[in-house]
């Protein structure tokens, strides 16, 4: 199939955008959140217009409806990412609560004093904090597996901190400063093999990767669906069954209980167990709907698509003077990250966004990394399916445009 | 509202030849803060003498309008007596949240900033050399 | 103003419903979840047509825009509840989820062994629950505040409950089972002179009742956006300065942090601190727009409606035979559970379903209550501003039907 | 779907004259079995003998759908194979999950409800007296 992201444009009414000055929106800032195709509108819109009632509670026709397209929104999820069964998807806000589920639910109710958590240098601020504060909690140790220089993860150093005091690894399928994919199935069966669960970030790879959670062997994986064509407020937690089983709940109240009394009360089963009170319903349609249109596209075709252009980025971002690019990864996403000798970063996007260019400038809730790669701030494009090379050729001439003002004068 | 009101030639001016600015020692600095969204980051020594504030010094990583802020900032307060400074502050301050226009008598050469406020998400960058001015004088005026 | 239910009907998509029989939808489920008027679903397109970016984070225009309609929504909400300062406004999932943030960030960091919280017996599971966590995980005991016959609290039993050990009042502003409004002024006061903090569970009382959390003197409050005309996924946490300071927060990562190091980080100042994770931008701007449709409608003018709607239900109720009405408060909400002598409430409300009307059944989210009033499940109609005499007359009419149905064959 | 093929006089009559029914005392039941969505509750007690279920009693607190199901179930079951429990078991909740049709030969009056799989919020009404029944199986045959 071939690959036409003018016409996908189409889909989403906001990229039809035509700013004051005529020029159109050219929008850059994917892997901070992405636009919303007409078909994911339309499937919030109709639950609202249609069949607003609450889930798993009522027996009238809108609750009965609204629960039937809640639980095969979890069906299309699970799907989409090879889950063995809809019972292991749990909704969430993000990624940042799925991961905060289980830092708490389980981190902190298996972990002992002496074990430890493995991250990584490059993970999202989501996917560190966390683990900080259930390693304090508990008198664990967290470690940073560290980046080398063309912005891969040390794997050397990776063995040696794999140690049988490792409980946890937690890492980023790919990094949303780097665009580095990591190396997930081979990191998953080196800590499997050394005795450790895997958490996986998803939020920045199932939006673009072809995954199969199952064939990974992954424990925990997360994501956003605002990250992937989605709706806000809403994103998933996958597990295994047994750790669903296992794990306490984190929020508790409505909808996730099987029988209360007035001092203690038992769980429902999971997923339900871990989604207290009224769920982001429109949310969880919304993102099936999402799912159902990046399914339609095919995720293979998508990566080809993505590999292409950001060949066809790097190559146009390579020959802009003083420009220098953060993460050579041979293996990465449709992220790339700059800075412009002499310019700051929130500088460069205020002229892009000027010249109808959105960009991300700041330092992308990676403080760490960024402090490794000496600077307090980047630049970052970061590109989706309907992005093509007449962006990348903006980019590159408002980067020039930039360059020229700066510098000149 | 262009942005060559915002990248006045005043303002890359202060951005590229910082005034009072040099690297503080461990220690020196009065004030060390940061702007987590952006990563701009700024230090600044100062002390008083008499009813005056004097010796201010800056160290600032940060884009070329929070850098020109506190370079303009410097230069504005250094040797004025704390009182002027204050006023100075709040006026400056009042403006870059659109709570009234500049007056150039008020601001002097600060009065390049103001264009700032149309631009919500970098009025931050704008006033924090004057935040850390302020928690500083707290400092030294306990 | 004179009050108009049929002319706001038309604001909602969903109330123009009609079923295959010819049946117009009556929507009589309001306390679990309302419908949402154009206005909302407007707001909330808007954003994902047109400002589809993330907030805080990027200078864009599409982020600069979302950022604005974002922290806009925030003062919409802070003003519609007399909250002093937007900053207090904290956004959450929904009141289940801020019951647990106070749970977790206040109760588990200032409650000590010995110490008491004190419920009711009327609260929704989600303001129960998070509570006997608490108390359990901290050594603390948690107490009931008993219900009269009438539905009322045991005002006696109250203060006699009431002792120094007492660290936390969490009250329902009003029941959503037997309708009852809490004289939350009153218990406020009572428990401020007794030493104790108060948090208020909006989730009933906000979308019907004028209320100023300022007045009041409300610690903590929390609400739901889904059951006030707002989307899915959306709720508020409010409480005083002192306390969002002094609280931990609960979920940790992007977006509340300060400083990043590789072990430890710091926080952002609130509401910041306790909105880890890209937030429900979306549902926000929803919320706000809700917040704007009631402002408009006038929460007096509201009030009076469902007053005098109520009156005229619980008269046309009273008179079908064996039937039951739980709950006689003087002081109600346009929420009525009831229960037609031998036959079950889910039966009812599936005779009810196939004439259009939705009602629920069950326990309601309120096990310890519905043991108290000697029944597994009720059933219960709920009202709100689109609600109508006539859909009081056919909900009458159809619970004669099922009565006939029944006690006839 | 007519909610007449759902509230059949068979189904009904079930209801109201519930069968093998009766108060079980303490200790007396093989599984105490609550549907938390409805406040739907039922205990089983029953024993062996031989190859065959016998003695089965339920004592339910349900809607029409779950009190009926439990009382045509009892009546099914009471005397039979356990063998045969198990394929009627399997058959009837292939029927109300949708999976097969029904066939009077295998469910006898059961059949009656078959309607409710048209009605997904009710199947966990007539599907939870069999799952107590499958609980109460596993306990007596380990
Ligand atoms: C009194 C009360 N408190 C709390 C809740 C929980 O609200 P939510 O499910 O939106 O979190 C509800 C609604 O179900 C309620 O009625
Ligand atoms: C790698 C990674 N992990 C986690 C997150 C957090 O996602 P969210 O903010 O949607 O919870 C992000 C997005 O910002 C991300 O890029």
């Amino acid at each position: 199939m071939s690959f036409e992201p003018l016409k996908l444009r189409a889909d989403f009414p906001a990229l039809g955008r035509v700013f004051d000055d005529g020029r159109r929106l050219v929008y850059l800032d994917n892997a901070a959140t992405t636009q919303k195709p007409r078909d994911v509108l339309k499937a919030t819109r109709r639950y609202y217009e249609e069949s607003a009632g609450n889930v798993h509670r009522a027996v009238h026709r809108l609750a009965a409806e609204a629960t039937g397209l809640y639980e095969e929104a979890r069906q299309k999820i699970a799907a989409f990412i090879g889950a063995p069964s809809p019972k292991q998807i749990v909704f969430t806000h993000g990624a940042t609560e799925g991961i905060n589920l289980v830092a708490h639910g389980w981190a902190r109710k298996f972990l002992n004093a002496g074990d430890e958590l493995l991250v990584t240098e490059m993970e999202h601020h989501s996917n560190l904090i966390p683990w900080q504060q259930a390693a304090r909690a508990k008198g664990a140790t967290l470690r940073l597996v560290p980046v080398l220089a063309d912005g891969t993860l040390d794997r050397e150093a990776f063995r040696r901190l794999l140690t049988p005091r490792v409980k946890l690894l937690a890492v980023t399928h790919a990094s949303n400063v780097l665009g580095t994919i990591n190396p997930i199935a081979e990191l998953i069966r080196e800590a499997h093999a050394a005795g450790a669960r895997v958490l996986v970030d998803g939020a920045q790879s199932v939006p673009h990767l072809p995954l199969n959670v199952a064939a990974l062997d992954a424990d925990f994986l997360v994501f956003s669906g605002h990250k992937m064509l989605g709706p806000t407020g809403i994103g998933v937690l996958y597990a295994k069954p047994e750790l669903l089983d296992a794990m306490d709940p984190l929020l508790t109240g409505g909808e996730m209980i099987s029988r209360v009394w007035d001092d203690h009360a038992t769980w429902a089963e999971p997923p339900q167990k871990f989604e207290a009170g009224t769920p982001h319903i429109a949310g969880a349609i919304g993102l099936g709907a999402a799912v159902d249109y990046l399914a339609k596209l095919g995720h293979d075709a998508l990566r080809q698509h993505e590999l292409a252009l950001t060949a066809y980025a790097l190559e146009k971002l390579g020959a802009v003077p003083d420009l220098k690019i953060f993460g050579r990864a041979p293996e990465r996403l449709g992220v790339v990250s700059f800075a412009l000798e002499g310019v700051h970063p929130h500088d460069v996007a205020q002229f892009l966004d000027r010249d109808g260019l959105a960009i991300r400038a700041g330092h992308m809730c990676a403080q760490p990394l960024l402090r490794r790669l000496g600077v307090p701030a980047v630049s970052r494009a970061s590109f989706y399916l309907y992005n093509d090379r007449d962006d990348v050729d903006r980019l590159a001439a408002a980067l020039l445009a930039v360059r020229k003002f700066f510098h000149a004068t | 509202m262009q942005l060559d009101d915002l990248y006045q030639e005043v303002i890359l001016d202060h951005y590229r030849h910082p005034r009072c600015s040099g690297e503080l020692a461990e220690g020196e600095a009065l004030v060390d803060e940061e702007n987590p969204l952006c990563g701009d980051h700024l230090k600044l020594a100062a002390h008083i003498a008499g009813d005056k504030l004097t010796g201010v010094k800056i160290q600032c990583q940060g884009c070329a309008i929070c850098t020109a802020s506190a370079s303009m900032m410097a230069e504005a307060v250094n040797d004025l007596p704390l009182a002027d400074i204050r006023k100075k502050s709040a006026a400056f301050l009042a403006v870059l949240r659109g709570e009234r226009a500049a007056s150039e008598e008020e601001l002097g050469d600060l009065v390049a900033l103001r264009g700032v406020a149309e631009f919500p998400l970098r009025v931050k960058c704008a006033t924090m050399p004057w935040h850390a001015l302020e928690a500083a004088l707290k400092r030294l005026t306990p």
